[in-house]
């Protein structure tokens, strides 16, 4: 039960359509969750891309979907795990009202 | 007296030396005044002491201003040490005239005391020039002076400042004849700017009043305008002779010049504009009237005999180049008419007895320029020589009336203006002396029979009309009535009629006008004399009475060179007026004219009753633009000074603070501008960082994809 | 042929519930529908012959990462506030987001589509012309897992190495970020 | 002793014996400080004077030359000298510091010690640029003459010092690093026809230099040297400087650092770029500044309501002349312009001086503030009118000599342009006599000024020399002028010469130009003579 190489295209503006939308979203959402979840989606488009071109150039794309998955399994951890610190202190996650940064 | 001359051959001596030592080099030193005889006729002449005459007056004035800083208001050392001074330079002056008188020799004799400028192509040393001409200028000057200084030990008897005054004018004395003996143009203008400085000392000498200071500032800013016509003249004589000396300038004059060329005639123009500034003359006489705000005695001496006729000398002086200038000879004419009949008719409604003075001053310093203009040295000299005896004389008077009515003033506690004639009348019986004298010196000014102005005025109209100047001759006929006219006003409203001072300040004040002491009368009587007697020195032949031609013939060779150049250009005298009929005819027509001026000033005083200050009602119509000065002041100010203060603070506040500035201030700010710019990027706001995160990912994917 | 139809729904289904992810007011709705997204992921993985990325994506992804993200979400009730102003930033921040995701969409369009219809020149065209099919040879060789799990240990072991002390670290960090801090 | 001031030691002791007195300023007690640098500056005064009158005045060489290697690597040397342009300025440095000096004794009263050590090696600098004569030794003395200036307006200085002495600072900074980099390009011009490298004024200064490329140097140069001058466009950090600077401070910056400009045009500006520098359209724009300088200073100058920056907007208008008299370009221009730069020195110092000494007693710079002083103050008043007047230039006094000479030369040149500038006599009055009116004459009203004390002795001791020399200068001129005449004259020949013979096409290759194949100047026939030097001419052979 496979697709036929001539999908790549197809699946690689899939992939793309989802990542734009992780963009948009991450630009657009004030809620650190949502902007997360956002970045997951991305990391998720880049996922299918991997895997889309791994059919071609070989099965060392979908070896790397597990280091992404990796990397987005410890960076959602360490992500939420600050929200939940900075939610008990400040009792809201907008992103827009945290300046500390400012110079 | 003779512990000076004494004293001062030995200093003489000395300074002989170090003019020969520090002009060593340039090898000039008397030696050339010997070889130098440009005369026609009659030897070199070698002078007697010539430093001297120059050393007294300083040594005088630093003196005195020692006094002014060690004894400061004793009066002892002061009142004579002034007059001293000045009296020892007029005898050395006297010792060279006479001289010079019995030597005959008329060359202009140099002295070269030391070198001063030697920069490339340009020698100008301290020459001290003696000839006829600058002969008679130091006597009119030292004599003047002397009489004066002696007068004003007793005018500035009980004044504090007396040591300073008498400084300052033993300062002008010495750069007077420093301006008058020059023998170059630099060492004259040393002398135009120091006389200038000095009238700026004594005008504000009173400081402590803030208008008698700004009348001193007046009149040297308004003198420097004219000095600055100098400077330039003296540019393009150099340009044009390589020297700046009188005696080889003169000498090369005529050939070395095309006549009425341009050069020559914006030189002489240049000239005219400094003797404007100098002699009061239009446009530059405005300072004169207000310079009245010094002592009288400074009046008297400064704005009237010496300073202000520097310019009639520095034409006269140069008058070879005058010849070569037709255009300006006529433009110095016509200042000179101009002038005269204005200031006539602005003295005809002052109220002030010194600004009426003023006004008659600049007139009569007109008709001095009338006769320049039209190439009559000599007339201009002689009336310069009569003018300065009588109208020392009419200030001195004038100083007198005004000291005894402020003492009446004073006696009531009363502020008004001293000077104001409206308050003064019937004098004559107080002051019996200095009324007499003061009528001998207004029917010398009016051109009466016997006395000086008579002959001078008289000369000068003439050569007006003859020399073909048929406008400038009745000009000048008209401005000889006005004088008559507001001079018997002013005589009639001090001296005669009933006397106002008690109306003025009050009960018992009359009582208290007294006659001036001795100290200034004897001078009075001096000028009296000489107002009557100076008129005889030249008598035209035509009158039925001897033939006197002296100081015709003394200046003849100085003023030689000019008179050579006119003849050879096509001017003569027409001997006859205008309107035809000689020179004694004339003559006649001047005197009924003079005394019908008296007659008629004498009846527009008496016609009316004259109301003291306080009640007196304001003029109307032309009375009142007469008074107003024909606005000129106000005039000045606003085309002037007005604008120029404006420009000014535009330069300062605009130009400097906000466009040379705001460019330096400017860089600095764009300097933080790019920083805030810079700064609002880091808003601490994640979402700006994404966005520009974002927007570096796309610019690196465009530049790879397209 | 049913692959092809499966493919496209998929894909739709993917694209449609990442749009919901991020419109959605309530994060929990939005938790869910990416979850919805993981699902119609992997069923592209496994049309796309990856068949163990499928099933650990099931797992790992839609199984715990978003579990933990829902049990924050619930935890700390993150979704009632969403009276207060509005989730989106303001108008200039739309219009931003909005030009950026088109310009994004387009650049990559524009490489993909390279591929044929511009005449190839597109970055993928090039890479086609690689191996007929590398991973189909693998799958007979060594099954599914294998096909991975190969490569995975013997050219890639270092970084399998290094992911496992990434996520060491991970842990240890989100315990001491989340710890409670005595007052 | 002949010896001694023939040699370079002179100038090597006068550079020196400064930085000796900064050292013991520092050692001695802060109230000594004073004392200690009084001593020094009136030693240094006496050892400068013989210099005056052992200079020969027939020759344009320099004297008391002497050239020691410093940086071999660089053919930079320790060069120094004096010649008839820097004589008067180098004296003048020395006169002026004593009397800065001792007109600080009232006025600093915290942190004497620096104040005093700052002056002493500001000294040191100013001599330096006056007697260098290798472009690096020049450029370091430059740069030391800058930073001891900065800090005086900055510490000692009035209210807005800060905003001042930075803007002093920068005006100053963004010239001279243009300089420098001028100074690069002419030694690498060189090194490109010599094959050798030398920072020597004497091989810099007959090198040949194709006249594009000497438009861009001598526009560095000018820029530098116009900032300090300062020319009309550049010249708003002077009244700033002026007015929050200490009295030493205003004394020094009016009566030398400006000098240094002049001194720079003179000495590097018109002999290295001759053709440059006499090409119609530049003479044209130095004249044109110079005009505007003196009519838009002297009509600025007028309405200002502090003392301070009315004078330095006078001192502008009088280094408008001399800019004027330099670019003339004869005798009477040049000897006028440098004589003028001593009398300014004398005349806007002395003022300066009494400036300060009446803001000790009422601490205020606001011309409305006095009036009638005159009645209790007449030794300070008869000083004021004199020295104001002598600033205007009026004859029998220093001021008047200068201008007169100035005027003269330009109108040879100029015609227009120095009636013009004549007219600047006018406004000189305009903006000098109303002020002297409204600060000694006019009515005393302010109670405060009714119990100033006069003068007293230290201050009748610093201002009567100065009086004595305005006079002295006004009277006899002719010392200082013959001092001046040779090397004025050697420049303007010097200058005229290379103008026209400056080569058209690029800096020419190495290869045809031979550093002794140079024929250009006539007198560089025996080879030992150069451009006026004494010593020895090659590098290496020092003394």
């Amino acid at each position: 039960m496979s697709v036929p190489p001539e999908y790549l295209p197809l699946s690689l503006v899939v992939s793309a359509t989802l990542f734009t939308i992780g963009v948009g979203g991450v630009l657009l959402r004030r809620n650190a969750i949502i902007i997360f979840l956002c970045i997951e989606l991305m990391l998720n488009a880049v996922n299918l891309t991997f895997v889309a071109f791994a059919r071609q150039l070989g099965v060392d794309g979908q070896v790397f979907v597990f280091f992404v998955m990796a990397v987005a399994a410890a960076e959602a951890a360490v992500g939420l795990a600050i929200i939940i610190s900075v939610f008990r202190h400040y009792e809201m996650v907008d992103v827009e009202r945290f300046d500390l940064l400012k110079w | 007296m003779e512990m000076i001359p004494a004293l001062g051959s030995a200093l003489a001596g000395l300074l002989q030396e170090a003019a020969h030592g520090a002009a060593g080099a340039a090898g000039q030193g008397a030696a050339h005044g010997a070889g130098q005889a440009a005369g026609d006729h009659g030897g070199s002449f070698t002078p007697i002491l010539p430093g001297l005459i120059l050393l007294i007056p300083l040594i005088g004035a630093a003196v005195n201003g020692l006094g002014a800083f060690l004894w400061r208001d004793r009066r002892l050392v002061p009142s004579w040490v002034g007059p001293l001074a000045v009296g020892g330079a007029f005898a050395v002056v006297l010792a060279n005239f006479l001289r010079m008188l019995e030597t005959g020799a008329a060359g202009p004799a140099v002295v070269t005391l030391w070198s001063w400028l030697s920069v490339g192509g340009l020698e100008v040393g301290v020459d001290l020039l003696f000839d006829r001409l600058s002969m008679v200028m130091m006597l009119v000057v030292t004599g003047v002076s002397t009489v004066i200084h002696v007068y004003s030990a007793g005018y500035m008897r009980d004044d504090p400042g007396i040591s300073r005054f008498f400084a300052y004018l033993n300062l002008f004395v010495f750069f007077m004849l420093v301006l008058v003996m020059g023998g170059n143009f630099p060492v004259t203008f040393v002398g135009w700017e120091g006389v200038g400085l000095c009238s700026y000392l004594l005008i504000g000498f009173w400081y402590e009043n803030a208008e008698y200071s700004s009348a001193g500032k007046k009149a040297f800013i308004v003198n420097r305008i004219g000095d600055f016509g100098f400077l330039v003249a003296m540019f393009l004589l150099f340009a044009m002779f390589g020297t700046l000396d009188y005696v080889p300038i003169i000498e090369s004059a005529a050939d070395e010049l095309a006549y009425g060329g341009i050069t020559v005639t914006a030189v002489t123009l240049l000239l005219l504009l400094a003797c404007t500034g100098k002699s009061a003359q239009i446009p530059l006489y405005t300072w004169l009237p207000d310079a009245m705000a010094g002592p009288t005695p400074v009046s008297a001496l400064i704005h009237a005999a010496t300073m202000v006729t520097a310019g009639v000398y520095l034409v006269a002086r140069s008058g070879v180049l005058f010849a070569m200038a037709p255009m300006s000879q006529a433009a110095v004419a016509t200042v000179g008419a101009g002038t005269a009949l204005f200031a006539a008719t602005i003295a005809l409604k002052q109220y002030d007895i010194k600004k009426v003075l003023a006004y008659s001053t600049i007139s009569q310093l007109g008709y001095m320029f009338l006769a320049v203009g039209v190439g009559a040295y000599t007339a201009g000299i002689f009336h310069l020589t009569t003018h300065a005896f009588f109208k020392a004389l009419l200030f001195l008077g004038a100083g007198a009336v005004i000291h005894s009515v402020e003492h009446a003033f004073h006696e009531q506690g009363h502020h008004g203006d001293p000077n104001d004639m409206r308050s003064h009348g019937g004098l004559m019986s107080v002051m019996p002396v200095t009324g007499t004298t003061m009528w001998a010196a207004t029917l010398a000014i009016a051109g009466v029979f016997p006395f000086a102005g008579f002959f001078s005025k008289d000369e000068i109209i003439w050569y007006a009309g003859s020399y073909g100047y048929p406008i400038l001759w009745g000009v000048s006929l008209v401005a000889a009535v006005l004088t008559a006219a507001y001079m018997a006003r002013l005589m009639f409203m001090t001296f005669h009629g009933e006397n106002r001072t008690d109306e003025a300040a009050g009960q018992g004040a009359s009582s208290a006008l007294h006659e001036a002491p001795a100290v200034m009368t004897v001078p009075l009587v001096i000028l009296a004399v000489l107002s009557v007697v100076g008129g005889w020195i030249q008598i035209p032949e035509a009158l039925p009475l001897p033939h006197v031609s002296w100081l015709h013939d003394w200046l003849h060779p100085a003023v030689e060179p000019a008179l050579a150049v006119a003849e050879e250009h096509g001017v003569e005298a027409a001997h006859a007026a205008p309107l035809g009929g000689g020179e004694a005819v004339w003559a006649g027509v001047s005197l009924v004219l003079a005394v019908g001026g008296i007659v008629a000033g004498a009846a527009w005083v008496r016609s009316k009753e004259i109301l003291v200050p306080e009640r007196a009602a304001d003029d109307r119509g032309l009375a009142r633009v007469l008074n107003r000065k024909w606005y000129v002041d106000e005039l000045y100010e606003r085309v002037f000074v007005g604008p120029l203060l404006a420009l000014s603070r535009a330069c300062w506040r605009v130009v400097d603070d906000r466009i040379i500035d705001g460019a330096v201030n400017g860089l600095g700010y764009a300097g933080r501008a790019l920083g805030w710019v810079g700064s609002r990027l880091q808003s601490g706001r994640i979402g700006t960082y994404v966005l520009v995160f974002t927007l570096g990912v796309l610019a690196v994917l465009g530049g790879l994809v397209l | 042929m049913i692959a092809d139809a499966l493919f496209y729904l998929f894909s739709v289904a993917a694209v449609v519930s990442g749009l919901f992810v991020v419109t959605r007011k309530n994060p929990v709705s939005s938790v869910l529908f990416l979850v919805v997204t993981f699902f119609s992921l992997s069923g592209l993985f496994v049309l796309l012959d990856a068949h163990f990325i499928a099933a650990v994506q099931v797992i790992v992804y839609a199984g715990a990462i978003m579990v933990l993200f829902l049990f924050v979400v619930m935890l700390l009730n993150l979704g009632h506030f969403e009276g207060e102003q509005t989730d989106f930033r303001g108008a200039l921040g739309r219009f931003a987001a909005a030009t950026v995701s088109v310009t994004l969409l387009a650049l990559v369009a524009r490489a993909v589509l390279g591929l044929e219809e511009l005449g190839g020149q597109g970055v993928v065209a090039e890479s086609l012309a690689g191996a007929p099919d590398p991973v189909g040879a693998a799958l007979e060789a060594r099954g599914p897992v294998g096909a991975v799990a190969g490569p995975l240990f013997d050219e890639y072991l270092i970084p399998f190495e290094l992911t496992s002390l990434l996520l060491l670290v991970a842990i240890v960090g989100a315990i001491v970020l989340a710890r409670r801090r005595e007052p | 002793m002949e010896s001694f001031y023939s040699s370079h030691w002179i100038l090597s002791v006068l550079l020196a014996l400064p930085l000796l007195g900064a050292v013991a300023c520092q050692m001695a007690p802060e109230r000594k400080a004073g004392q200690v640098a009084l001593w020094v500056t009136v030693l240094e005064f006496a050892l400068s004077v013989p210099l005056f009158f052992t200079f020969e005045t027939g020759t344009a060489a320099f004297q008391s030359f002497g050239a020691v290697p410093w940086i071999e690597a660089w053919g930079i040397q320790y060069a120094v000298g004096v010649d008839g342009i820097s004589l008067l300025l180098v004296l003048l440095t020395t006169l002026t510091m004593p009397l800065a000096v001792a007109s600080s004794f009232r006025y600093v009263d915290r942190h004497q010690k620096a104040y005093y050590t700052l002056l002493l090696l500001l000294q040191t600098g100013m001599l330096g640029v006056f007697t260098a004569l290798d472009l690096f030794l020049f450029y370091v003395f430059w740069e030391v003459m800058l930073i001891p200036m900065y800090f005086l307006i900055g510490i000692w200085g009035g209210e807005r010092r800060i905003y001042s002495a930075i803007k002093f600072f920068l005006f100053t900074a963004v010239g001279s690093l243009l300089m420098l980099v001028a100074i690069a390009g002419l030694v690498y011009l060189y090194y490109q026809q010599t094959g050798a490298v030398s920072f020597a004024y004497r091989d810099l200064v007959q090198l040949q230099i194709a006249r594009g490329t000497q438009f861009w140097l001598f526009g560095a140069f000018a820029l530098a040297f116009a900032i300090k001058v300062p020319l009309f466009p550049l010249h708003t950090w002077l009244p700033d400087a002026h007015v929050e600077a200490p009295t030493a401070g205003s004394v020094i910056l009016a009566g030398v650092l400006l000098k240094t400009g002049i001194y720079g045009f003179l000495r590097f500006g018109l002999p290295f770029f001759s053709h440059a520098a006499t090409h119609p359209a530049v003479v044209g724009t130095f004249l044109t500044l110079g005009l505007v300088g003196i009519l838009y200073a002297a009509w600025v100058a007028a309405v200002q309501p502090d003392v301070k920056s009315l004078i330095a907007y006078t001192s502008i208008a009088h280094l408008g002349f001399v800019v004027l008299g330099i670019f003339a370009l004869n005798p009477q221009g040049m000897e006028g312009g440098i004589l003028q730069m001593v009398n300014h020195g004398l005349s806007t110092g002395a003022l300066f001086l009494l400036v300060g000494m009446i803001y000790e007693r009422r601490h205020t710079r606001l011309i409305e503030e006095f009036g009638g002083l005159a009645r209790v103050m007449p030794f300070f008043a008869f000083s004021f009118v004199v020295v104001a007047l002598s600033s205007i230039g009026l004859p029998a006094t220093n001021g008047f000599v200068g201008e007169f000479l100035i005027l003269l030369g330009t109108f040879r040149s100029h015609p227009v342009v120095a009636t013009l500038a004549a007219t600047g006599v006018i406004f000189a009055a305009y903006y000098m006599l109303p002020m002297v009116q409204r600060v000694v004459l006019n009515p005393l009203e302010k109670e405060e000024n009714e119990e100033l004390e006069d003068l007293d002795a230290r201050e009748r001791a610093i201002i009567v020399p100065l009086l004595a020399l305005i006079l002295l200068i006004g009277v006899y001129p002719n010392p200082f002028l013959d001092r001046t005449s040779a090397s004025a004259g050697d420049l303007i020949r010097r200058v005229e010469e290379r103008s026209q013979a400056a080569p058209l096409g690029a800096a020419t290759g190495r290869a045809e130009l031979a550093f002794d194949g140079v024929a250009v100047l006539p007198d560089d026939g025996d080879g030992g003579e150069g451009p006026g030097m004494t010593g020895p001419v090659s590098v290496e052979t020092g003394e």
